[in-house]
């Protein structure tokens, strides 16, 4: 199973003739994702890595099937994409670009929603379901398969905490990087729905940050509906109140969504939550052997 | 992207909301005609991009253009919450019968745009909410819909606002949300809104507009005032550079803006102060790595660096290439700790080793950025 | 049962204070409908008829829990009383306005379909289930308790039909007029499907006009969803091609949507189409006892 | 309510879209001017508000001024599809490589905007769609989310437009589309827009705007044009009545306009023809009454009047008022079949009574619309 994508995610990369949309298309391909398709307005009939590059998504989806997209076309123009993408039919797409107008995420967030498309991203590091498909951006080798499911609104930190729990040999099922943009597509609800919902997921890892209260909402999804264990991190303890810190997701706003009173939220609701990155993985040990 | 009280009040001018007459200056003699134009008795407002000036002694009131120039020589160059007075903006004393409060802000958990109105105004709004939840009231707006009247019904009726004021408070709150949504504004408010023979005046003006909309406003983007800012950060920023100064003396470098706050946050949890936050972002080159060692070296407070990079689309060999260029082009007197792991992470630590077989630098390599924060927190002991 | 309101329906009257408002409160009670309380901004605290008026439809809501709304405020105002109506939780809102922008009717359109409100109208003579709950400004003398359930574009030859049918001794479930303007809150399929589900209603005779597709549309439902009789009558055999007929839905586009294709179409899906409003009633009568 | 060409592009060439050069006349003396200035070689468009003038002769070409002045003498005054020629717009001749086609319009199926583009334009967009479907390409837009880009790429590269085109199509089919919005229209359209040596032109526009909208636009409302419409049309308009002159020879008057459509088709299946189509509407007042019956009798082919009335808001008593008011302040030449049914019903019959007793009039009661139609076409014979 693993939740969003797996290895019958068909995907196209919009923006794929981009230095960025190339790049990363090379690294995807290499770890065995089905990109089927590129599309690059204007660029139509060309190739990518022997991937067919098409002018229109609609195209590029009737003629191969597609059912994902990930998108790296620059910020002025990835609403365009997403919107095209939902209308050309696909169930998933991953949107990487940042710096996307509030406005427009928001706009965009209406959109996916009606049409019950998933949204990963915007301004986010992709997903993973490891040993399957890879939509992102990610540095693939640091993963390892297995039953821990992670969800996050940070990417480095996520790769740290995935790479600490390969090196204590646990293995990831699926990684969502769910953005740091105040508006993104996903919540952590909603992974956290689907991770219960997923035979190879057995625990799952929620890395959150200082913003919102989205951390909030999940500790009380997670004392009600979760029976798979939760670990928690939370950056940003230290962070100065009302200063921006280059997320847009991260600035505290008037006393809500302190990490303090995110940690609070998530102890209550039975998370445990590592002080370190390290503790984390260490954590995450302790009560899988627990299990066993 | 926060606007000055006075440039937030010229727009809420054009769209038709009253403000006070007032007049910006940069200088003890402008403040002088100011005050003698609207005729002695006049507020002095520090212009300053940050919250509770009021408190902090940044807003006084001045009966004659003698005290004006008094107080204006005591506040130009005054640094208040860390941000330096360089602009005054004298206004005239406002007969005020009643204050309120109006604002429109950027709503993430309900995913639309909040219209929050209270009858009760002029002080922190938090604190209205908790003391008197009946003077406030808000509602949703779904942008895609725009802002209907029913709504502004709903909030003025809520919060309890005089029924004769309902028809001006409504031409308000339809103008307040014309300037957010014509500026992309993540938040625009009026606190207070004040009530006087002459009917309601924006006694104050926020403006925060979103800075990846900027643009397509470049009119906004001109606004930008740099003046006040610490100077590091506008060096920083000017870089393109992730730049926040702190009180601490170790300077945190690190990819990613979670990283950034998780490795603050240990040096924390080992009983050191980070220097600052700094993100070098994702895929950063070898010169953007060295420019942020020479800009953590600005701040005199730094004792150690630590460096925590966790390689994705950022590689570790292009980090350890700025780090050598850093050391060969400018004096680094304090050691740097140094945690590479991740995309091409022997490469990078290759890079290091035969640097400092060579030369003979204060570089600490460890393992994990736990390590790191223990070590950095050491040195700046 | 009935469909869209019943004796159980509570409603408030949105403009209740205005003229017409007024005059169709009174009838509306008189009949037996339930009006719980009236909305006009600025006049809350007097009453209508002992109904009791308040500022906001939301609070009219909260004191009385009324689950329908009826609006008679003027076109400038009534998309703004539709969704204040919505927001406030109503799940049936009848707008008799006419006149309203038509960009005005398709937010109200995808607003209504959002939030899963039924929105009968604008410009409609609005909903009436015989003996149980009248939302409009129907002659209500006119129609007897049975079970003919009406749908209809146009307000005044439903009524025709309708005395026809009652002249005829048959009775009628719910007559529902949903509106003649080009874009309004339900089709004709979906009253069908309602009047498909409703025990009820045993026939429905269907009135279309010139104008659109809606008839077309509801052929083809009926051809492959309903079990029960359908009798249609189309007016506008004699319309100029091109020319306004006063209302919005009245023009003919390009050959689409002519009384011709409409009755072709209706036929062609097992339909009886009447020529005259008399024929009509005759059908229904026919029909009836055949089943009978 | 359409807008003249000559308004259309007007407004057109506000929003950046090419037109040619072109004045507006309404005598000869001001075509032979205009084709002056324009060059002599021109085209004269007759300005009516009515579909296919070009094939009715209403659009002719001239190439030269003495000729545009032959040309110009024979069109105005002249009736085209019951239109008069009152105004003809000169422009100057264009050097056309290709022709296309771009149409915005509500799209009620869809509940949404439709953006029509055809790389073949020039003739009716129906028999395009008809006999080439590869040339013609429609997608849905919906408002609350704006126009985007990539449903132009979809239409223009479904429609085969060439690809050097791309660029100037874009922009033409975003200034249209903010045309449709600002005006709140429910068709905007260029067809043909033609290709020339320098660019693409918009050689005839097309612009209905919402009747209903229309008091947000004031500006719109004062382009409405009453010269060439039918005179009675007019001042029916003018007294508020719904009201369309036809052929036939047989006044219909009845409320709502399913109402009054039955009642035409009634005649038309008993062998008559309807004079008009005329709605009064809900809750006539017998004043609208009367104006109804004056406003018909104004067209000299009427032989019977049919009025048709059941009653719901409107009240037969008013009728019943309204037509002996009319009585007795007009004559009135022939008869009149009336049918009431509904709201005071009696009160209304009685009325008719009371007033046939005292006076002699023509007025045959019946009972039922079908019984109607069939009196009224046998006394029309």
């Amino acid at each position: 199973m693993a939740i969003i994508i797996d290895e019958n995610t068909k995907a196209i990369v919009q923006g794929i003739t981009g230095s960025q949309g190339r790049f990363h298309t090379e690294r995807m391909l290499a770890y065995g994702t089905k990109i089927v398709a590129g599309v690059t307005p204007g660029k139509g009939g060309s190739k990518v890595f022997d991937v067919p590059v098409f002018d229109r998504v609609s195209e590029a989806v009737e003629k191969t099937g597609a059912n994902a997209s990930v998108i790296f076309v620059p910020a002025p123009f990835a609403t365009d994409a997403i919107f095209e993408a939902v209308d050309a039919g696909v169930e998933v797409v991953v949107c990487i670009t940042e710096g996307i107008p509030v406005y427009d995420e928001l706009k965009a967030y209406k959109k996916v929603k009606e049409a019950g498309v998933i949204l990963i991203g915007p301004n986010c590091p992709g997903v993973i379901s490891v040993g399957k498909s890879h939509l992102g951006i990610m540095p693939t080798q640091i993963f390892k398969e297995g039953n821990v499911g992670i969800v996050s609104r940070s990417g480095t930190l996520t790769y740290q905490i995935a790479y600490n729990l390969t090196r204590l040999g646990i293995g990831q099922s699926t990684v969502v990087g769910i953005g740091g943009d105040r508006i993104v597509g996903m919540s952590f609800v909603e992974i956290l729905e689907m991770f219960e919902e997923d035979d190879e997921t057995d625990l799952v890892v929620l890395i959150g940050e200082i913003g919102g209260t989205d951390e909030e909402e999940a500790a009380k999804f997670i004392e009600k509906k979760m029976s798979k264990p939760v670990v928690g991190y939370v950056a940003g303890i230290t962070a100065p109140p009302g200063k921006r810190m280059g997320h847009a997701g991260a600035i505290i706003e008037g006393g809500r969504g302190t990490a303090e009173s995110k940690i609070k939220a998530l102890e209550e609701a039975g998370v445990e939550v590592g002080r370190t990155p390290m503790e984390v993985a260490e954590i995450v040990k302790r009560k899988l052997e627990d299990k066993a | 992207m926060r606007l000055h009280e006075y440039q937030a009040k010229q727009i809420f001018a054009k769209y038709g909301i009253k403000i006070p007459r007032g007049k910006l200056a940069t200088n003890v003699e402008e403040v002088k005609r100011a005050a003698e134009e609207l005729g002695g008795k006049v507020v002095l407002k520090s212009q300053i991009l940050v919250g509770g000036r009021g408190k902090a002694g940044g807003i006084k009131l001045a009966n004659s253009v003698d005290e004006a120039v008094e107080i204006a020589k005591g506040l130009f160059g005054k640094v208040i919450k860390g941000h330096r007075v360089e602009k005054i903006y004298v206004e005239e004393q406002l007969d005020i019968k009643k204050e309120m409060y109006v604002g429109l802000t950027l709503d993430r958990a309900e995913k639309g745009i909040a219209l929050i109105v209270s009858s009760v105004g002029g002080m922190d709004i938090e604190e209205i909410a908790a003391e008197h939840p009946e003077k406030i009231a808000r509602v949703t707006i779904n942008p895609l819909y725009g802002l209907f009247d029913y709504q502004i019904r709903e909030v003025l009726y809520k919060s309890g606002m005089p029924k004769e004021l309902h028809k001006e408070l409504t031409a308000i709150i339809k103008s307040l949300y014309k300037i957010l949504v014509d500026h992309e504004a993540e938040l625009t408010e009026i606190n207070p809104l004040v009530l006087t023979d002459k009917g309601l005046y924006a006694a104050d003006a926020r403006l925060n507009v979103d800075d990846n909309a900027l643009y397509r406003h470049p009119e906004l983007k001109e606004m930008r005032d740099y003046t006040e800012v610490d100077q590091i950060e506008r060096i920083a920023e000017e870089k393109g550079l992730n730049y926040v100064k702190l009180d601490g003396n170790i300077g945190v470098i690190a990819n990613g803006a979670g990283m950034s706050m998780s490795t603050m946050d240990l040096i924390y949890l080992e009983g050191g102060k980070p220097a600052n936050f700094l993100d070098i972002g994702g895929g950063a080159s070898s010169e953007v790595v060295k420019e942020a060692i020479k800009t953590i070296l600005m701040d005199k407070n730094v004792k150690v660096i630590f460096m925590n990079i966790f390689g994705g689309i950022t590689r570790c060999d292009e980090v350890a290439k700025g780090l050598v260029k850093a050391f060969q082009e400018i004096e680094v007197p304090v050691p740097i700790v140094l945690r590479l792991a991740g995309t091409n992470e022997e490469e990078g630590r290759k890079i290091i080793e035969d640097f400092l077989e060579k030369e003979k630098k204060n570089i600490i390599v460890v393992e994990t950025m736990e390590e790191g924060a223990k070590k950095a927190v050491e040195l700046a002991r």
